[in-house]
């Protein structure tokens, strides 16, 4: 889950991809013969990578690039392509993403996935939170995130690749049976289900196009504020004010707890500029419901990756510890069951 | 009955040795994991200082709760089903402040950072 | 009553950690200390797991030497009192056998291979 | 304690002793002009050190020496000189030691401390009981034992510097009184003091050297066997039988649990060897007397070793665990007390 990089994990080993066939595909992105250097692997698990690159010309251009791919043979070339699709779409929409540069082909001989401009900026909601580079910033992420969200949620449905429907009562369904999975009570996300199945907002007329993991650590932010939205893999179409209440869910404040959206602003800016861009007036409540799922759901998936440890799956003393973050999220859950934030 | 140092004790031995030794002498990712180590450690410190009272006391609130006895985690078990089959629904202002507390004493132990003051058990 | 991992799985991921990032990744007194730090959480986990059983065995085993019961911890230390004036003199088979199981009892969880096999509990 | 070193644990950093004043020592030891290479610290703990070095002549000679000292300033003495004429009085008497150079004056401006010749050789136990290099020195081992510590007892009275008396009674007491100390109850270590209290032989007519911790650890080995019996510290006048006993206790055995005599050798060997070199007849009740008290002085030493951690005087997770391996030397004891070995 893609979710798991909130964390700051340090990425899992992984082999290279071959510098010469990544130089045959940068080529044909750039439209230029380039060389490349300084290839790293910024992140991700074992399955998932992304590696950061420059694409050289002999003139001297140095042009930054991303390739995100699965790189196991077998595995169908849906997911990226996807992701690809998706921010080829968003990006045209005026949804600020890091530019789209070319689809990995099976000839290419890197595995399935893309290449996209690299944007320069920061992602670690730490350093957002409390860096002087960011001073200027801060106080204008929640209404840029606002004008975002509209942007996102207004992507034309005819320009996107097939995705999935999910709304409020189907994902407390299935975060409800996951939880039964591992067999652990949880008397408070047993409250949090009560009442999210009681206050389920009905699905909406015309399902949008949610981001699904909107939130402080997936956002390149700079000195002048939010630059591009990464991360698109838990895109569905639902209920659009999901990713407002998912950017205001306590853990993704890291600490700054007052300030309601994603650590950094206020819950009136946000959806004063949400309103703004056209994204239309959204209910405070309504934010709130999908901040209590939200909280919920972070709080099985921390379970999840507890169990991924003791399973034997992945041994790992970060996922053990996860298991023990539950807590956290029970505490903020019961206290916006309470009507707090 | 084991003897001294008493096995929170060791864990806090090994705990400092990981503060002070490996986490100057390491860096990137072993770094970060001692970090996460020792904080691992310091959860199982308070666990075992603290948690058989809290057990306790959570055992008695659901026994109270639900009507008769058994070890906490088979209560615990029972409370969370009957909150999902709505038999506990009359009593929902109890059910939550025992729930309550029972995630504060969690979180005694886990993080106690993550308490408001006024709120540590 | 807390989540998972338990305690002691806690304390099996920083022992494993230790082992299989640590150990590898340090030499001389750093890679010595690891290995006593990975062998102290080790001793830890066998007494999360083992230990109550022990101590409920060692204090009726006491209970029963002594008369009455008690805390196993009060109950031992007043069978040392009671060695040393020499009040149990009369019963010292009695006394040697319920004093090297509870060694016994000890050494499962301190270091299970100094046990010669016959004599694991 | 000395014992302490059992442990083989890495010495505690310390500042190196001046190179000048060392090479101003060494060349009135040596009779010639010398510089000094290759120093390096050995062991011991915060209070106490020892260091290697070579001493160079200006023809290419090269002399291995050792440096003990107390580096503090204010420290009497007194430690380290009747060290140093102990030594010198168990060398004249034919007991291999480290011949001693010169003992350091208070212009040497070193502390106080004496100069020995470094005895090349393995002192680690585990090593002496398995690496190849000593195979054919095992089976000499105990025989070898037993004719140094006849010599050892022998040494004349009157060479000697002022020793304490310790009897067996008087150091049974000692450790009742220690162990009480620590205010947890050992019901074996109490069915020991009681056995040991009955069963304490008479103070011998006359006192002998005893060597006070003369064990597998102690002894510098080589392929041809035991070059030099060092650790003097704990010498006292006494039982003779005591060092016998102590060099049987299983804890420095190292697993090798068969070989009664430091986990190589019979106790047969060790006694016949100590009659023919003119120890005396030794009854093995009596030396199995001094395993079982020998036994349980190691154990309250790892208590006392731990509370060392425990009440904060030096924090470390080696003396920590140590509090765990008490009771190996409980169940040691019940089966010394119970006859065996």
């Amino acid at each position: 889950m893609q979710i798991r990089r909130a964390l700051a994990s340090a990425p899992v080993a992984a082999p290279h991809p071959d510098p010469d066939a990544l130089a045959a595909v940068a080529s044909r992105a750039i439209g230029a013969e380039v060389t490349i250097e300084a290839i790293r692997r910024l992140s991700g698990g074992a399955s998932r990578e992304t590696w950061a690159f420059d694409a050289c010309t002999p003139a001297g251009g140095r042009h930054g690039l991303v390739l995100r791919r699965d790189p196991s043979r077998h595995a169908g070339a849906s997911d990226r392509s996807t992701e690809y699709r998706l921010l080829a779409a968003a990006g045209a929409a005026g949804v600020p993403v890091p530019r789209v540069r070319a689809l990995l082909e099976p000839a290419d001989g890197l595995g399935s996935g893309f290449l996209m401009d690299r944007v320069e900026g920061e992602t670690i909601p730490r350093r957002i939170l409390r860096d002087d580079a960011f001073a200027a910033a801060r106080p204008v992420l929640a209404r840029q995130c606002g004008a975002i969200a509209a942007a996102i949620h207004a992507v034309p449905a005819g320009s996107l690749p097939p995705l999935p429907v999910q709304d409020a009562a189907g994902q407390v369904a299935q975060y409800r049976a996951l939880l039964d999975g591992f067999g652990e009570p949880h008397p408070a996300f047993e409250l949090g289900l009560r009442w999210l199945a009681d206050h389920a907002p009905p699905p909406p007329e015309r399902p949008a196009l949610v981001h699904g993991d909107f939130r402080n650590g997936n956002l390149v932010v700079g000195p002048d504020g939010v630059r591009a939205v990464l991360d698109w893999e838990l895109a569905h179409l639902g209920d659009p004010v999901e990713d407002l209440g998912w950017l205001c869910v306590r853990s993704w404040r890291f600490g700054n707890t007052a300030r309601v959206v994603g650590g950094f602003g206020d819950l009136d800016d946000l959806l004063d500029a949400y309103a703004a861009a056209g994204g239309g007036a959204v209910d405070a409540e309504h934010v709130r419901y999908w901040v209590a799922l939200g909280t919920l759901k972070w709080g099985v998936i921390c379970i999840a990756q507890a169990f991924t440890h003791l399973s034997g799956t992945v041994r790992s003393v970060e996922l053990a510890t996860l298991g023990r973050r539950v807590a956290e999220t029970e505490w903020d859950l019961l206290d916006v069951l309470d009507g707090g934030w | 009955m084991q003897d001294r140092p008493t096995a929170a004790e060791l864990v806090a031995a090994v705990r400092e040795w990981i503060e002070h030794d490996v986490v100057p002498a390491t860096e990137g990712r072993l770094a970060f994991h001692a970090r996460v180590a020792a904080n691992a450690l310091g959860i199982v410190e308070r666990e075992l200082t603290a948690d058989a009272a809290f057990t306790a006391a959570q055992r008695e609130r659901a026994r109270a709760l639900l009507g008769h006895d058994g070890p906490a985690a088979e209560l615990e078990r029972e409370l969370a089903a009957r909150i999902r089959d709505g038999s506990l629904d009359g009593r929902l202002d109890e059910v939550r402040e025992h729930v309550r507390r029972t995630v504060r004493e969690k979180l005694a132990v886990a993080n106690p950072g993550y308490l408001p003051d006024a709120a540590r058990p």
